[in-house]
């Protein structure tokens, strides 16, 4: 009988100690989302389903699987799971492969009628130019996310590998 | 953010339209050339404890030699490497003689070919081969020896009359009779004089050795052993050939002061319990798995891309 | 003569390893002269320049003449590249400049004796303005002249040079096996290495400590630097530069030749890591390259000869050559006596440090103003022992000039941009391993990775901001939707109920306007004086308040019906 | 309390019945932590935190109110509760004082509960008659230090071994073991030390 009343009293304690506890011991802001923020690629692409990197960090942190990212390749995923400690999985190909060599947009001068569509898709403004007026890609910016690719209407951007 | 090795990341580097490689008379210093001058180093030991305790002395040492090279060719042909260039740079072979000088001369034969098979295979393959193994090899093999065969490890034939010794000292241990002091004076400065050539022949840093026997002397003299332990134990054969095995002693210059002083000073500490004959390998093991951290405690940061 | 004192090194080299040199053969002889090649190649890209043809296939050239620069970001001459013999340009591609030679070479060169040396811009009575623009025209002059480091760097010599500087450093160390060509220049021609320090003390008077380092197992070539200096020191107004200069004898250490090492022996200074020497106000430049300087500042002679060391045991008649730059390999190495059956291996540079040539293109590399050894080697003189693990034995440890730790850096699979990629650790490796190649591997692995971060900074900062800009535009847009739906929600409920007081008045101010416009008109009728425009403006007023009353006057007609 | 008794539970605790090589207790977070050297000396931290709390709280109940009410049998269950709750507390701490070591030890952390090196520290308390309070959480500490000295060594062992060529079936735990089976032959060079 005695037994039973101790334990109940000790439980009661227990409790109470760790609820005052879990309420001075808040824990901060996790900056977890801007550390995997900053180890992904940054190219916005969008091929691991989120609209942009930011997004699929949240994913991530929030606990996604971290290797949906083409640009990012093998090596992003060993540095991944090993900031999450989580182990390494294999790439996952559904959402297409990974990209050994960086990759430019190359519009074709001659054939491009300047609709400014590929303009408005380009998440890093990499695309100089205006209505009706001439688009060139700017190397340096460009990081190949191919999302420029679909919206032109006369199809004349393809993907160069970067010299 | 961790590296991948480069061994396994892209195929071995081409070596050959590289660059020109130097020419070779600059290479006085290369391994086998290393193991065969320890080698070497060691004979003045080895003839000074035949004339003690007769050829048992060189049978021990051929066998556990010859068994460590037994083992070192087995696992590399289970794992498909060349035996050939694995064994002729003699590592193998030095760790056998290591461990048979440690061996008491009237051992029996399948204790030094227990030895050497655990030396080589487990003490340096398992771990990866030669350069990679944490621990002494010839040291590993006798702490197994030690701990498994105590009654064989600790018979050593009185050098005077031959009688039996239950619990006489080999040079690695301590000897209980006042009596024999001279034998061990004469094989300790028998390996001094092997392991000085050796320092004088730059095989050896002067660091470790200098180390160890400073460690020795200074916690005998804490812990109030007898002075004459000093002499008795195994201080300068395992200061000489087993503290500077470059495999597993650190490789900083203040790292190898403090792994030497660890050494020097754990020996005369676990020699004061008076459990074991000597505490030379439990000292030589704890302090080769404290070398890497204390590589990394006095490694340079060196600068990458930022 | 006084003998000029020769000095000892401040501080001893750090690390390095003592070998063999291998320059008994060519050591301290004085250069010779081959044939005249039928080709010269001229290579358009090196370490630090990339060159732009000026010339076209076909043209006939005259010697001397540009035949390619190198130009800045900011388009000005950074180094040009001259034809060393009269020809005629018969191929240009993307990398070389091929030109077939029709003319003898006249230039020999000479040993200068300083005998008509004009020294009137020596004293200091220039005022410090045009000093400084003195110094502009001679560094324009070293860039057009296209002098680069021929010390197998190929770094633009102007750029090491500027107003701060207060030591300079003539690197005559040369620490590598088998190359001997410094030793030979400054046996030939010491006058012209002196040349070259005088007249850069002209364009920076503020120069305080000039050093001459050279090995100390070169004794003729020490003997050859003193006996020219005693000379000139014996010419009264070069005493005061004479007594600047400070010829050391720096002990024979590979690689105390390095421009970090060599600094640190003489000055007792350390440079930072990638610290150029030029931020301490030191310049460090290769005997050779002051050479150039001296021809290229006194005479304007371009860079277009260089000694060269043909070396290696395939070689009949080793030596140190005096090669137009752009002879290919071939022929300069046959010039060389070479025997082609014991040949097993060509290497560009010196021993620790040369690269292996690709055998079956010898013709068609040409000597560069960096190449200054070239090795024709037997198969054993370069033996290549099988790779053995790492025995971590630390021999390599008190070796590295740069205090490294070479087994951690290859065992971690690691690299330090302190390595000066000397090669020592290798050259005392027990186990042969090419570390140097490990850790430039390594190098170059964490490079690209450093680039593609940038990259993605890069392009996170652009997408932040796009990101931003869309959201103000979005938030403007919603702004001023907001205030037209205002606006229009305003003018339907006027309409509806205007109240009518609000039209009476509308309707009077407009009367009134009507009233004050005729008035004004009647005036200016009065008023002889008056221009016709004038008239005619009033009228046109009076219509328009006239109009203004008659809308003014129907809204209210329609508010009132419609009440 | 005289000064010998504290040498003595210091020199079992750390060296002769070393928990993690000489009991082989606690040996999954031993094997599992072992291999990252910042995560390791976290655990070790937080380790030995519980285990002097744990060990102390545990004495009290046992002494005070499980002895007293001849409730002994209730043992090992009021020392699961009390090391519960001293685990639980840590990782609260833990969590708000650096969220980057409480992601880094992830799982390890309330694997302490499941520790058998903690529970062996209360229940071996409750069998040795500690004479006192200051003794109890010495013992405690004493292990927790014994854990995080072993967790060193180890870890110290196998930055060597990440950079070996290990074969194929033995790389990872396996050659953890072997290494801490060596260690532990090491170890019994200290017997005697508690003499």
């Amino acid at each position: 009988m005695i037994g039973i009343v101790f334990l109940l009293s000790l439980t009661l304690i227990f409790g109470y100690i760790l609820q005052l506890a879990s309420e001075k011991l808040k824990p901060t802001t996790s900056t977890l989302v801007t550390t995997i923020n900053n180890t992904l690629p940054q190219t916005q692409c969008g091929q691991c389903g989120h609209p942009g990197c930011k997004p699929y960090a949240e994913a991530i942190a929030a606990g996604e699987a971290h290797n949906k990212c083409p640009p990012g390749g093998v090596e992003l995923i060993t540095t991944l799971s090993q900031l999450l400690n989580r182990d390494t999985i294999a790439f996952d190909i559904s959402h297409g492969e990974i990209e050994t060599e960086p990759l430019i947009a190359f519009i074709r001068e001659d054939e491009c009628i300047g609709c400014t569509k590929c303009i408005q898709a380009c998440p890093v403004d990499a695309i100089v130019g205006a209505q009706t007026l001439m688009h060139t890609v700017i190397i340096d910016e460009c990081t190949g996310c191919k999302l420029c690719v679909a919206p032109c209407p006369v199809d004349c951007i393809d993907l160069l590998v970067r010299g | 953010m961790k590296k991948i090795p480069l061994v396994e990341l892209e195929p071995h580097i081409d070596l050959d339209n590289r660059h020109a490689r130097w020419s070779n008379e600059a290479k006085h210093f290369n391994v086998p050339t290393t193991m065969l001058k320890v080698s070497m180093a060691l004979i003045p030991g080895i003839i000074v404890l035949w004339y003690w305790y007769g050829n048992g002395v060189w049978l021990q040492i051929l066998n556990a030699g010859f068994w460590a090279c037994i083992g070192e060719s087995i696992v590399l042909k289970i794992r498909q490497q060349p035996i050939i260039p694995a064994l002729s740079d003699y590592s193998a072979l030095l760790a056998g003689l290591l461990l048979g000088i440690c061996l008491p001369a009237q051992a029996p034969w399948w204790l030094g070919c227990w030895g050497g098979l655990t030396a080589s295979m487990l003490g340096k393959q398992l771990f990866g081969g030669l350069g990679q193994n944490p621990f002494n090899p010839a040291m590993l093999a006798y702490l197994i020896l030690l701990l498994g065969f105590p009654i064989e490890m600790t018979v050593w034939l009185d050098p005077y009359s031959g009688a039996d010794m239950q619990t006489a000292a080999t040079p690695l241990d301590r000897l209980n009779t006042p009596g024999a002091l001279w034998p061990w004076v004469s094989v300790q400065l028998a390996f001094l004089i092997g392991g000085l050539w050796l320092i004088q022949q730059k095989i050896i840093p002067y660091a470790l050795p200098a180390g160890v026997v400073i460690g020795f002397l200074i916690i005998t003299a804490l812990v109030g052993l007898p002075f004459t332990s000093v002499i008795l134990g195994a201080s300068c054969f395992g200061a000489f050939f087993i503290a500077t095995d470059p495999v597993t002693s650190p490789n900083t210059q203040a790292a190898k002061w403090l792994f030497a002083l660890g050494v020097g000073g754990l020996t005369a500490y676990i020699r004061s319990l008076e459990h074991f004959p000597d505490g030379f390998a439990f000292a030589i093991i704890l302090m080769n798995s404290l070398a890497p951290w204390f590589d990394q405690l006095f490694q340079p940061k060196p600068s990458h891309f930022k | 003569m006084s003998a000029v004192p020769l000095l000892k090194q401040l501080k001893p080299l750090t690390g390095g390893v003592f070998i063999n040199s291998h320059k008994s053969v060519t050591a301290e002889t004085a250069y010779q002269f081959i044939p005249t090649p039928p080709q010269l190649i001229y290579h358009l890209h090196n370490k630090y320049l990339q060159y732009l043809p000026k010339v076209v296939v076909g043209e006939q050239i005259q010697a001397q003449q540009v035949i390619a620069t190198a130009l800045t970001e900011t388009q000005a001459v950074s180094s040009n590249l001259h034809a060393a013999l009269s020809g005629q340009v018969i191929e240009i591609t993307q990398q070389r400049i091929i030109i077939a030679v029709s003319s003898e070479p006249d230039l020999s060169p000479q040993n200068y004796a300083f005998d008509d040396y004009k020294p009137a811009l020596l004293d200091h009575e220039t005022s410090s303005h045009n000093l400084l623009e003195r110094e502009q025209a001679a560094l324009q002059k070293i860039r057009q002249a296209g002098i680069i480091g021929l010390g197998g760097a190929g770094f633009p010599s102007a750029s090491k040079l500027n107003r701060h500087l207060h030591t300079l450093v003539v690197n005559g160390v040369e620490c590598e096996p088998y190359i001997t060509a410094d030793a030979a220049l400054m046996v030939a021609e010491p006058g012209n290495i002196l040349l070259g320090v005088i007249e850069l003390l002209k364009i920076y008077p503020q120069l305080n400590s000039i050093y001459i380092a050279i090995e100390d197992n070169k004794p003729q070539s020490i003997k050859a630097i003193q006996t020219a200096l005693a000379q000139l020191s014996l010419k009264t107004q070069y005493a005061q530069c004479v007594h600047k200069i400070q010829l050391t004898a720096i002990k024979t250490v590979y690689p105390a030749g390095g421009e970090r090492q060599l600094i640190e022996q003489l000055t007792g200074r350390a440079l930072k890591i990638r610290q150029p020497a030029s931020d301490i106000g030191i310049a460090c430049l290769n005997i050779a390259s002051i050479a150039a300087i001296g021809q290229a500042l006194a005479f304007g002679r371009p860079l277009t000869h260089r000694v060269v060391t043909l070396t290696g045991n395939a070689l009949t008649q080793p030596g140190n050559y005096y090669l137009p730059i752009g002879t290919s390999f071939g022929v300069a190495l046959t010039a060389a006596g070479l025997n082609s059956q014991k040949l097993h291996q060509v290497i560009n540079g010196g021993g620790l440090m040369g690269q292996a040539v690709d055998m079956n293109k010898l013709d068609s590399i040409g000597v560069e103003a960096t190449t200054h050894c070239i090795i024709a080697a037997t198969a054993t003189e370069f033996a290549k022992p099988n790779e053995r693990p790492c025995i971590q034995c630390d021999a390599c440890v008190p070796v590295c000039p740069e205090h490294l730790l070479p087994q951690k850096l290859f065992q971690t699979n690691d690299y330090s941009l302190a390595c000066i990629e000397c090669r020592a650790c290798e050259v005392v490796c027990p186990s042969y391993i090419p570390l140097v190649d490990y850790f430039t591997a390594a190098k170059q692995q964490d490079r690209t990775q450093f680039i593609k971060q940038q990259r993605a900074e890069q392009a996170k900062k652009r997408y932040d901001a796009r990101k931003q800009r869309l959201a103000q535009i979005a938030r403007k847009q919603a702004a001023v939707a907001v205030t037209i739906q205002q606006s229009t929600a305003i003018k339907p409920n006027q309409s509806k109920q205007p109240t009518l007081r609000q039209l009476k008045t509308q309707v009077n101010k407009s009367k009134n306007l009507l009233r004050q416009a005729q008035a004004a008109y009647l005036q200016l009728q009065k008023n002889q004086a008056s221009t016709a425009e004038s008239l005619q403006q009033a009228q046109h007023r009076v219509e328009t308040s006239q109009f203004k009353v008659d809308q003014a006057e129907q809204a209210l007609s329609k508010a009132s019906q419609a009440k | 309390m005289n000064h010998q008794d504290f040498y003595i539970i210091f020199a079992s605790g750390l060296f002769v019945h070393n928990f993690a090589l000489s009991q082989f207790l606690g040996l999954c977070p031993f094997l599992g932590i072992s291999g990252h050297q910042k995560s390791a000396a976290g655990l070790s931290i937080a380790t030995t935190f519980v285990l002097t709390l744990a060990s102390g709280v545990c004495y009290l109940a046992f002494q005070y109110i499980l002895v007293p009410f001849e409730l002994e049998y209730l043992r090992t269950l009021v020392f699961i509760l009390v090391i519960a709750m001293v685990v639980q507390l840590s990782e609260l701490i833990i969590r708000a004082a650096s969220p980057l070591l409480h992601r880094l030890l992830g799982i390890y952390l309330p694997l302490i509960t499941s520790n058998c090196a903690v529970l062996g520290v209360a229940l071996f308390g409750s069998q040795t008659q500690l004479a006192s309070l200051p003794q109890a959480l010495w013992y405690g500490f004493t292990a927790g230090l014994g854990f995080a000295l072993a967790l060193m060594l180890l870890n110290s062992i196998r930055i060597k071994m990440s950079f070996a060529h290990i074969p194929a079936p033995f790389k990872g735990a396996p050659i953890a073991l072997v290494a801490a089976g060596i260690l532990s032959m090491a170890f019994m060079g200290f017997i005697g030390m508690d003499r």
